[in-house]
């Protein structure tokens, strides 16, 4: 109904949301199951070792247990055929598939928001030109930008500061996490794209809002517009579409493990696991079935979060 | 309008030509040569190879040579497949990938369009978690995951449809049913979105202030509106739909564009791969000039000039 | 028809709306009658309920989360709130008519005037199509449409703001209603076309005796068009009088205030503004006691704690406030001056 | 929150909501200011209400405007041709120091781009606009930001015109520390000024979708006296909020004048409010000035057709009124800036119209001391324009 | 369903419920792997792998376009079915000279093209000489540089004239000729081609005036000379006549004829290639010579061989035609095999998981040893792997047999060359690794272990190479090695992982080193494997060209080579053209049997294991066997409709006889029998 009813309440924007969010079941449910796998994949390695002593890469010196072997209480997903505990390497897993979630976003998100913000901002010839970049290297196959990333960066010649962040984040010794960064990274670079364009848009709709206006009134400079009005108030959707870039990156990832080019072995992420299992799945539905849920259960999760963030942060669902 | 149609396919060649010259470049720094394999080759051999495919030349002579090619719209021999020229690739195994993904994505139409219409209209009830559920659902689970369950159950246990392999009716049935189900479900959620947007709107009120029931508001008042969200999903979508789907062919065993283009990848083969590129970004530019005109059908207040 | 004429009779109409602040009494209890031929005016404030209680008598409330608690609406002899839905429709658009707030917002931006016309009288008149198109033409005609027969295939869009409010008009006098609803059918225009649009409807409400309610919340604009006025406030209604004695003797403190704070032409300027203070209630979380109380410059005690009652000045003058008669007396004493 | 309290003057009860500062006595009148930082709150009596400007219009120009015209091109690129918006299509005018300039018309008609275009906010395609003996069109634009500190704004759109993710003291203070004007704490000064618009300092923590219509134009007005400008354009500041609530705004916007020797622009579409706040009223109708008088005179006298239907359109809140009076019912619409009419732009709702308005641009000329008019149908030897038409000089169409 | 988790718990039982009643329909049917119904029409559907990259035998080499080639064109000699070992073809009989370096062929007079034309001698001379020509640029033809001047030719050089007479190449570093026991007619050709080695230089002026400046000795001589190019012409390849065909080798080569079979030595049509160029292999242009023919080209989806009536065996091919199918996705593969849809695949198909499975069916599943390895070569050229104790300690740490245990179906590898494959070579090297063990003085037991899995010694040889290994909890730890140094770098594929895991477990428990692992994309992966810029160690695999242990024992030979360890030892080098001058097939295995014992002493690679064939076929699938290089003559199947003959127990099918493919055999090899 046209009227709006003033609410006045001692709360940010943000408190509001979450206050939305709050009462949200489904939501809510996808917050939690998220937070439980966050928390599940930091200490659950550690509680595997420390129970059973099994690790995502420990391969049986028995050979007699170097085979795929159903659930039982020792493994409680099973083994895979190399004999792993598949639930030690499904929580190992989950750390590379949520970090790749995580950090690919993140640079997507970097990249598309201020590039986004500012054609949208700017607009006229400029964005028409970045838009048209951004037509161009739509059009240039992903796969081909991750070769050549992996390939230049990937070699011994790997940028220092990226061997720092590998060796801080996973540990000394561990050179072929660098390489996972790496595609973090490529994925990011390649899925910024569809990110600028929801910022342009969102920008578009918001620059000619009076407080935009206002602010040059007062004398601030682009920049400041840019960054302090504009891309503030863009945030809701883009963290909305952010939630739902993660699942999109997991599955690239999947498919780029898939050709040789996502995480290296021994690690595994979601995606390798589920697309490993795939093969087996007539014969060892286990090597399916558990990574399988686990991702399906995180992005549906995930879906429901975004969707949850989408109605909390909407202004319109304040009508009633 | 037609004039708009002009300018817009006249600035598709420029902007091919640039994915095309960008591509080239990522091709050029990419690692290894068509030609590699796991035997080495003696450097007379190499030098032959390279000699014969215009390799010895100068970067900007071998640039230069291509484009003028390309200009003329001819992309050469596909380097890989011998005596095979990439247009021929291209028109030969374009058909597989459009009928899988047209009729994929008229499944997923079909499917999401009447799901989330439905869910829509019958807000926060069972059919609307439900279906929406199923929606959350097919997002969540990737492809290379869903075709293998479908053919464990439909020609393992049920042994009603073959696991692979072009050829009738039947061996469509599974590729079209794992390529629709992400699109059936993002439809699903656009629709719904769109529609319960719609439905908020002031005409809807309107028409309903007039004695409309309810399915002619939907029919006639919201439907257009409520599409649009879903039209501008559908140009990139079918233009990656026609693109293939790698996973599916490959699980399908299907001689659809996407494999071949993935495998050209792998393969450098260099004008493969810059004839796919070319034609896909042609194409993703022309289905969005569709798409633009369509919105243009849907939604009378753009014009364009 | 019922004997004394009466088209429209709402009897202690709520609407309340579930929001998760608690519950919103929109509409908390309003009456009032509407005689054949007759104009009402409802003035208030945003939020004060006066758009919901009309949408109410369409039965056009979104259910959830709104939902018409009690009340009598009897249109015509026919009690609205217990028909069924389909019923409710055949009413709608043939018998009550709306004009909305916002012209460029109402129409369907997607299909052309002549469609949104001809599916009225289609419907509800059983025209066929070449019948409908005519009729359609004929009401933009009535409305001031000229060129009706080359206009009428356009879209909305490529009409002006006051044009798409005739069009509005047109639309839903086309069934030649008995109760038409014209909700702030010029809040979005500019003076010089709400006086055309003003002059349209008083024009029309001649010519074809239809009753009119009238919501605004501008008291200039229902001082001339309207037989009776329904001051509302958080919900409720404050007062209710014939037009011109609501202006000269209010016997409400909110009305005077409202009447006071608007700048009148013989004002001097540089003078200060009479002004209520302090800012309209969150409906969601009334006070006890009057709503108006907080705000109130002759508000005692018992303002706050207790409801006021609703006070009958006269027969067709009544107001919510423990000190109606005294606020009458004043206003009157004040018009004697 | 409510606070119950009496007036300090009559003693009458008084109840208002904690976010005013000021509340003004129902009985007596008098304005009282709320002690907040005191352990048990009271009113205390404000500043006698100056009932007249201490600071009436000087002759001081504060601002001149020299045939401003702001040309959009719509539309164009390539292989296109474009199509010229005049929204604001040779505009002189000077601002007098001290006065509030009222500027009215339909919406469309150019006075929104008019205000905006003087703080090159709008960025003009010709004509000058002088201030201190500078030029503001045709500034760098970083002279031009400097500038901003003594030529402020007050928006339209109380809801749109505060960034939603800022909080009030990020928005107040927001000019402070662009334009480095603290020297001590933001903070205190932005408290200041909250409690200058009557606002509470206790909300400087607060975001804006919190407050009401009302109080969010109280911060606006806030943000844009926190440089202490000279100057401020107030973009239909009241056409937004609620009629009771108009009142306080326009009340406040008085007293901020009368205390700081402010000089407004204020713009609007409500004619009442323009008479009510205006020493002058210019009255814009397609781009251009088609009259200025001093705000009684227009409405006691107006001189143009179109402003007589102007003013003729606004309802009274009087039936008695409403019932006697004839209006001027304008017919058709505002035609589009896209495509003006030629000659006269309101030759095509005039009912005084000749030919020769189709044709020639009337120019603005005093047709009375300090009243403008541009109309070729007047003159000074001739001002009333219904009795030149009665002597016989026909009227075409309408 | 409004909640999500009764939505998955729904989906989870549904899933269980679906394997339950999967294994009751699959016990009910277990004889087979899935549906098996010989198909009517007698036309056989195999799995080829990757799409084929051309029909031209020439350029391509890979080795799913090795079994189409083997079924549309056929060359001298054919690979026999059960052994690979050369049977003839076009050549119904054959003659060798004394030393092993000149062939006659004696063609078959019936042979006819596709096209009805019949195919003489002057058809090989015109093949060969294309698979020379540098503008053909065949990625294979370095398999045929034993011929005489054909790598010259190939590589664009020329002879150095002077006077009348041409330079000779042992006068200038290279190597002499041994004395040639030519055969067959002396024609003016034969006398040019049995002449002394003429030298051969750079056809390119710059690098001809390099290599010339160089060598004094040269430039002297070639002052006032004239450089004339080789020429196809001066290949050793001649028509004596229609049917007869001579070829000289520039040295001896035991294994030449074993090579003729490969693809690169077989017929491709002058009359098709002069008429349409590049366009030739298209399907309307297409001339074919192999039992089949062309019916239908549809890349990526299938390729249809249907019988051809000109060929010259025809009334002993059995199958009415042959579909391809290009499939490369080893589930889908499985999936259509299962499924029905084709009759038999192509190897190293069944994936790892699956073994257990398939292997029951065991009327079906084709385990067999093939020509080919695995091995993870290690850069020699860089620290910590230039040290050969490194190398060794890394190598010893590995449990080859629990990794081929682990693989299921491979056999482990200890050396360069495959067990098994080579039973005379077999036997060769037992016997020169008794004498060693009688040179060094070891004890039998002892040395029955050296260079076996030793973990213990490892440790020890680690530590001596200068990085002590320690005890560390339950394992061990070497903390002073450089790991960040190395990387096992493989290119993806499920194999290669599987194995590198498996491989990297076993450094970390026995030497405690967590080597990191590098999986590349291949092409990324091939051009540093190649050009040895790897750090550590590098996965690779060799399948033989031919059936000779030297394409095994040659791989660190010269440089560059393809051992792509960037090894290069004079002294091996010298040991292997010593023992392929042997002419003694005994000795010479000996020979070489002893260089790759010196090879492995200084273990410029790690041996994992020998890859297996790893295919299924249906039961009603006769005569496929599964040879060592799964390269299958086509003409030997035939598809049995009485499922009383099907196969059983594949498990015996090389050992068994099969009546109808012995008799063929039989049949086809009594011509060279006779001849000889």
């Amino acid at each position: 109904m046209g009227e709006n009813i003033e609410i006045v309440k001692g709360a940010s924007l943000w408190r509001d949301a979450w206050r939305r969010l709050r009462r949200n079941k489904l939501a809510m449910f996808g917050l939690g199951v998220i937070a439980f796998m966050i928390v599940a994949v930091i200490i659950g390695p550690a509680i595997i070792k420390w129970t059973t002593g099994y690790t995502y890469d420990f391969i049986p010196t028995d050979r007699d247990l170097v085979k795929a072997m159903p659930p039982s209480w020792r493994h409680l997903m099973g083994t895979d055929d190399a004999g792993r505990d598949i639930f030690a390497r499904v929580l190992q897993g989950g750390r590379i598939s949520l970090m790749v979630g995580v950090i690919s976003t993140t640079v997507s998100l970097m990249i598309g928001v201020s590039y986004g913000a500012t054609a949208g901002y700017l607009g006229g010839r400029i964005d028409n030109l970045m838009m048209r970049i951004v037509d161009i290297l739509y059009s240039i196959p992903y796969i081909l930008i991750v070769i050549v990333l992996l390939s230049v960066f990937g070699g011994p010649s790997t940028p220092e500061w990226i061997q720092w962040l590998s060796t801080t984040l996973g540990g000394a010794g561990n050179q072929g996490l660098s390489q996972i960064f790496l595609l973090f990274f490529a994925l990011g670079l390649v899925s910024w794209l569809t990110m600028a364009r929801v910022v342009r848009g969102q920008i578009l709709s918001l620059k000619n809002q009076e407080f935009v206006l206002a602010a040059k009134a007062t004398g601030v400079s682009t920049f400041g517009i840019i960054f302090r009005h504009l891309v503030p108030n863009a945030l809701g959707p883009v963290i909305v579409y952010a939630t739902l870039t993660v699942p999109s990156v997991m599955l690239t990832e999947a498919f780029l493990s898939y050709l040789g080019l996502g995480v290296q072995p021994p690690y595994a992420s979601w995606g390798s696991l589920a697309s490993d299992g795939v093969k087996n799945i007539a014969i060892f539905p286990w090597q399916l079935l558990f990574p399988g849920l686990t991702m399906a259960l995180t992005l549906f999760s995930l879906n429901f979060l975004g969707d949850g963030l989408r109605d909390a942060l909407d202004p319109q669902t304040r009508k009633f | 309008m037609l004039s708009f149609i002009i300018r817009r396919l006249l600035i598709i060649i420029p902007m091919a030509l640039l994915v095309v010259t960008l591509t080239w470049a990522l091709v050029r720094i990419a690692p290894g040569n068509f030609y590699s394999a796991e035997k080495k080759l003696p450097s007379a051999v190499e030098a032959n190879i390279r000699k014969k495919y215009g390799l010895d030349k100068p970067w900007y002579t071998q640039y230069g040579m291509m484009m003028s090619n390309i200009v003329r719209g001819d992309f050469g021999d596909s380097l890989k497949y011998q005596g095979q020229s990439v247009n021929e690739i291209i028109r030969r195994h374009l058909p597989y990938s459009a009928v899988i993904g047209l009729l994929g994505y008229l499944l997923a139409l079909a499917i999401g369009l009447t799901a989330g219409t439905v869910a829509a209209l019958k807000q926060n009830s069972g059919f609307d978690y439900g279906s929406m559920s199923l929606a959350m659902l097919g997002l969540s689970v990737p492809n290379f995951v869903l075709g293998p369950i479908l053919v464990l159950v439909f020609s393992f246990w049920l042994y009603l449809l073959p696991p692979g392999r072009w050829g009738g009716v039947s061996g469509i049935i599974l590729p079209v049913i794992t390529l629709s189900a992400i699109y059936a479900a993002y439809i699903a959620r656009l629709t719904r979105a769109g529609m319960l947007e719609v439905m908020r709107s002031d005409y809807i009120r309107t028409a309903r202030a007039k004695g409309l029931d309810e399915k002619t508001v939907l029919l006639r008042h919201a439907i257009r509106g409520g599409l649009i969200p879903v039209l501008s999903f559908t140009g990139p979508a079918l233009a990656a739909l026609l693109a293939g789907t790698v996973v599916v062919e490959k699980v399908f065993a299907i001689p659809g564009l996407g494999n071949i283009f993935i495998q050209a990848v792998l393969n450098r083969d260099e004008p493969l791969i810059l004839g796919v590129v070319a034609f896909l970004s042609i194409l993703i530019m022309i289905f969005n000039l569709i798409v633009d005109i369509a919105y243009g059908f849907l939604d009378p207040r753009i014009r364009y000039e | 028809m019922t004997s004394n004429g009466t088209i429209l009779s709402v009897d202690g109409l709520k609407t309340y709306f579930h929001t998760e602040d608690g519950v919103v009494k929109a509409v908390d209890g309003i009456s009032f009658e509407l005689k054949k031929g007759e104009t009402l005016g409802i003035v208030g404030e945003s939020g004060s309920g006066k758009s919901v209680s009309n949408l109410s008598i369409m039965r056009l409330i979104q259910e959830p989360p709104g939902e018409i608690v009690d009340g009598k609406i009897i249109f015509d002899g026919i009690d609205v709130r217990a028909l069924s839905i389909d019923d409710v429709r055949r009413i709608r658009g043939r018998r009550i008519a709306m004009i909305f707030q916002d012209p460029m917002t109402s129409l369907n931006p997607f299909l052309k005037i002549s469609k949104q016309l001809t599916e009225v009288t289609v419907l509800h008149l059983g025209h066929t199509k070449q019948q409908a198109r005519e009729h359609a033409i004929k009401m933009l005609k009535l409305v001031g449409i000229s060129d009706a027969e080359q206009r009428i295939d356009s879209y909305p869009h490529e009409f002006s703001g006051g044009m798409r409010q005739r069009v509005m008009i047109a639309m839903a006098l086309s069934c030649d209603p008995e109760l038409l609803i014209a909700d702030e059918p010029t809040t979005a225009l500019d003076v010089t076309i709400q006086a055309q649009i003003l002059e349209l409807i008083k024009d029309l409400k001649a010519r074809m005796g239809t009753s009119v309610i009238l919501i605004t919340h501008d008291l200039g604009v229902v001082a001339g068009m309207t037989d009776k006025i329904i001051v509302m406030y958080a919900g409720k209604v404050f007062e209710q009088a014939p037009t011109r004695e609501l202006f000269a003797t209010p016997a409400n403190p909110y009305t005077k205030g409202l009447l006071k704070s608007v700048p009148d032409p013989a004002h001097e300027q540089g003078k200060e503004l009479y002004q209520i203070p302090g800012l309209p209630p969150d409906v969601a979380h009334l006070p006890p006691g009057c709503p108006f109380a907080p705000r109130c410059s002759r508000a005692e005690d018992i303002c706050h704690s207790e409801f006021p009652p609703f006070v009958e000045i006269n027969a067709d003058h009544h107001s919510l406030c423990h000190f109606a008669n005294d606020v009458y007396a004043e206003s009157k004493s004040e018009v004697a001056k | 929150m409510l606070i119950h309290l009496s007036c300090p003057k009559c003693a009458a009860n008084l109840d208002f909501d904690d976010g005013i500062r000021f509340i003004q006595c129902e009985f007596c009148g008098a304005t009282s200011v709320f002690d907040i930082d005191a352990d048990s709150p009271n009113l205390t009596l404000d500043a006698p209400t100056p009932t007249a400007k201490p600071h009436g219009p000087s002759d001081e120009v504060l601002i001149s405007i020299q045939d401003l015209k702001v040309h959009y091109r719509s539309g164009g690129g390539f292989l296109r041709s474009s199509t010229v918006v005049k929204a604001v299509d040779g505009v002189s005018l000077d601002i007098i120091r001290g006065e509030t300039l009222g500027l009215v018309g339909e919406s469309g008609c150019g006075k929104s781009t008019l205000g905006k275009a003087i703080l090159r906010l709008t960025e003009p395609t010709g004509g000058k606009v002088l201030y201190n003996g500078k030029d503001l069109a045709s500034l760098p634009k970083s002279a031009m930001r400097e500038q901003r500190k003594h030529l402020q704004m007050i928006f339209q759109d109380p809801y749109a015109s505060l960034n939603p993710r800022m909080t009030v003291g990020q928005i107040i203070g927001e000019p402070l520390r662009t334009f480095g004007l603290t020297n001590g704490s933001t903070a205190s000064r932005v408290e200041e000024l909250m409690e200058t618009v009557g606002l509470s300092r206790r909300f400087i923590k607060r975001y804006p979708h919190e407050f009401s219509g009302g109080q969010r134009q109280r911060i606006g007005i806030a943000r844009a006296l926190a440089v202490d400008p000279e100057f401020i354009v107030a973009d239909e500041p009241i056409s937004a909020l609620d009629v009771s609530i108009q009142a306080q705004i326009m009340n406040l916007m008085e007293r901020l004048q009368a205390e700081k020797n402010l000089t407004y622009l204020f713009i609007s579409h409500d004619l009442r409010a323009v008479r009510h706040l205006s020493d002058r009223v210019a009255v814009m109708y397609l781009g251009r000035i088609v009259e200025l008088a001093g705000g009684k005179e227009i409405y006691r006298e107006p001189l143009m057709p179109y402003t007589q239907a102007l003013i003729s359109a606004v309802p009274v809140p009087d039936p008695e009124i409403e019932a006697k009076r004839e209006r001027i019912i304008l017919t058709g619409d505002v035609p589009s800036p896209i495509n003006p009419p030629s000659g006269c732009h309101f030759h095509t709702r005039c009912q005084f119209a000749i030919d020769a308005c189709k044709t020639q641009v009337p120019q603005l000329v005093e047709i009375k001391p300090d009243h403008f008019a541009a109309c070729i149908r007047i003159s000074p030897e001739h001002p009333n324009i219904e009795a030149n038409a009665s002597d016989g000089l026909g009227a075409i169409g309408n | 369903m409004k909640d999500p988790r009764r939505l998955s718990q729904f989906l989870v039982l549904m899933f269980c419920i679906g394997l339950l009643v999967n294994g009751c329909t699959s016990s009910a049917n277990s004889r087979y792997f899935g549906k098996t119904v010989a198909p009517k029409d007698n036309i056989l559907r195999y799995v080829s792998g990757s799409e084929p990259e051309t029909l031209d035998p020439h350029i391509s080499s890979g080795q799913p376009e090795a079994r189409i080639y083997m079924a549309i064109y056929e060359g001298l000699v054919e690979y026999g079915p059960k052994d690979m070992q050369p049977i003839p073809a076009i050549a119904k009989s054959w003659e060798i000279s004394s030393n092993v370096d000149e062939f006659v062929f004696h063609l078959r007079d019936n042979a006819k093209w596709s096209d009805g034309t019949a195919i003489t001698a002057n058809d090989f001379v015109y093949s060969f000489r294309r698979g020379f020509a540098a503008d053909t640029a065949s990625s294979s033809t370095e398999l045929g540089f034993f011929i005489k001047y054909a790598e010259a030719f190939n590589g664009g050089q020329v002879f150095v004239k002077k006077g009348d007479s041409f330079l000779l190449a042992k006068d200038y570093g290279g190597e002499e000729q041994k004395p040639s026991t030519g055969i067959g007619p002396d024609t003016d050709f034969h006398k040019f081609v049995q002449s002394p080695i003429r030298l051969t230089l750079d056809g390119d002026e710059k690098k001809r005036a390099k290599q010339i400046d160089a060598d004094p000795k040269l430039k002297a001589a070639v002052a006032g000379a004239e450089f004339v190019p080789v020429k196809a012409e001066d290949i050793g390849v001649e028509a004596i006549d229609n049917y007869t065909l001579r070829v000289t080798l520039r040295q001896p080569a035991p294994f030449f004829i074993g090579l003729l079979a490969h693809q690169f030595f077989r017929l491709v049509p002058k009359q098709a290639i002069d008429k349409w160029g590049k366009e030739w292999t298209r399907k309307e242009h297409i001339v074919t010579c192999g039992a089949f023919r062309i019916k239908e080209i549809r890349p990526y989806d299938a390729l249809i061989l249907e019988k051809d009536p000109n060929y010259w065996d025809a009334a002993n091919v059995h199958l009415d035609g042959i579909a391809f199918y290009p499939v490369e996705d080893n589930a889908t593969i499985l999936n259509l095999y299962k499924g029905g849809s084709v009759d038999a695949f192509l190897n190293h198909t069944v994936l790892t998981s699956w073994i257990e499975q398939v292997r029951a069916f065991k009327d079906e599943y084709m385990n067999f040893p093939e020509n080919s390895t695995a091995y993870y070569s290690m850069n020699v050229t860089r620290p910590p792997f230039n040290d050969p104790k490194v190398r060794k300690a890394f190598a010893m740490a590995v449990d080859n047999d629990a990794l081929s245990n682990f693989r299921k179906i491979t056999k482990p590898l200890y050396d360069l060359t495959p067990t098994g494959i080579f039973p005379e070579y077999d036997k060769a090297r037992a016997k020169v690794s008794e004498e060693i063990r009688k040179e060094r003085n070891i004890a039998p037991d002892v040395w029955a272990k050296y260079g076996k899995f030793d973990a213990e010694r490892a440790r020890k040889t680690l530590t001596e190479a200068g990085f002590p290994v320690q005890k560390s909890g339950d394992g061990w730890a070497c903390p002073t090695f450089p790991t960040d140094k190395v990387s096992l770098m493989f290119n993806t594929n499920e194999n290669n992982r599987s194995i590198a895991e498996f491989v990297q477990a076993q450094w970390r428990q026995n030497l405690g080193i967590t080597v990191p692992l590098k999986s590349q994309e291949f092409k990324t992966f091939l051009k540093d494997r190649h050009e040895v810029q790897y750090d550590g160690l590098a996965q690779s695999l060799w399948s033989g060209d031919y059936m000779d242990p030297y394409t095994f024992v040659g791989l660190h030979y010269g440089y560059p080579n393809n051992g792509d360890a960037g090894f290069n030892d004079p002294k091996y080098n010298k040991m292997l053209d010593d023992a392929n001058a042997e002419l003694d097939p005994a000795k010479r295995y000996e020979m070489l049997a002893r260089a790759e014992f010196y090879l492995m002493e200084q273990q410029p690679s790690i041996p994992l294991t020998i890859n297996a064939t790893n295919w299924m076929k249906k039961p009603y699938v006769k005569g496929m066997y599964p040879n060592p290089g799964t390269l299958l003559p086509w003409k030997f199947v035939y598809i049995e409709q009485d499922p009383a003959k099907w196969d059983k127990d594949v498990e015996n099918v090389m050992a068994e006889s099969d009546p109808q493919v012995e008799k063929q055999l039989q049949e086809l090899t009594a011509t060279q029998k006779t001849a000889k």
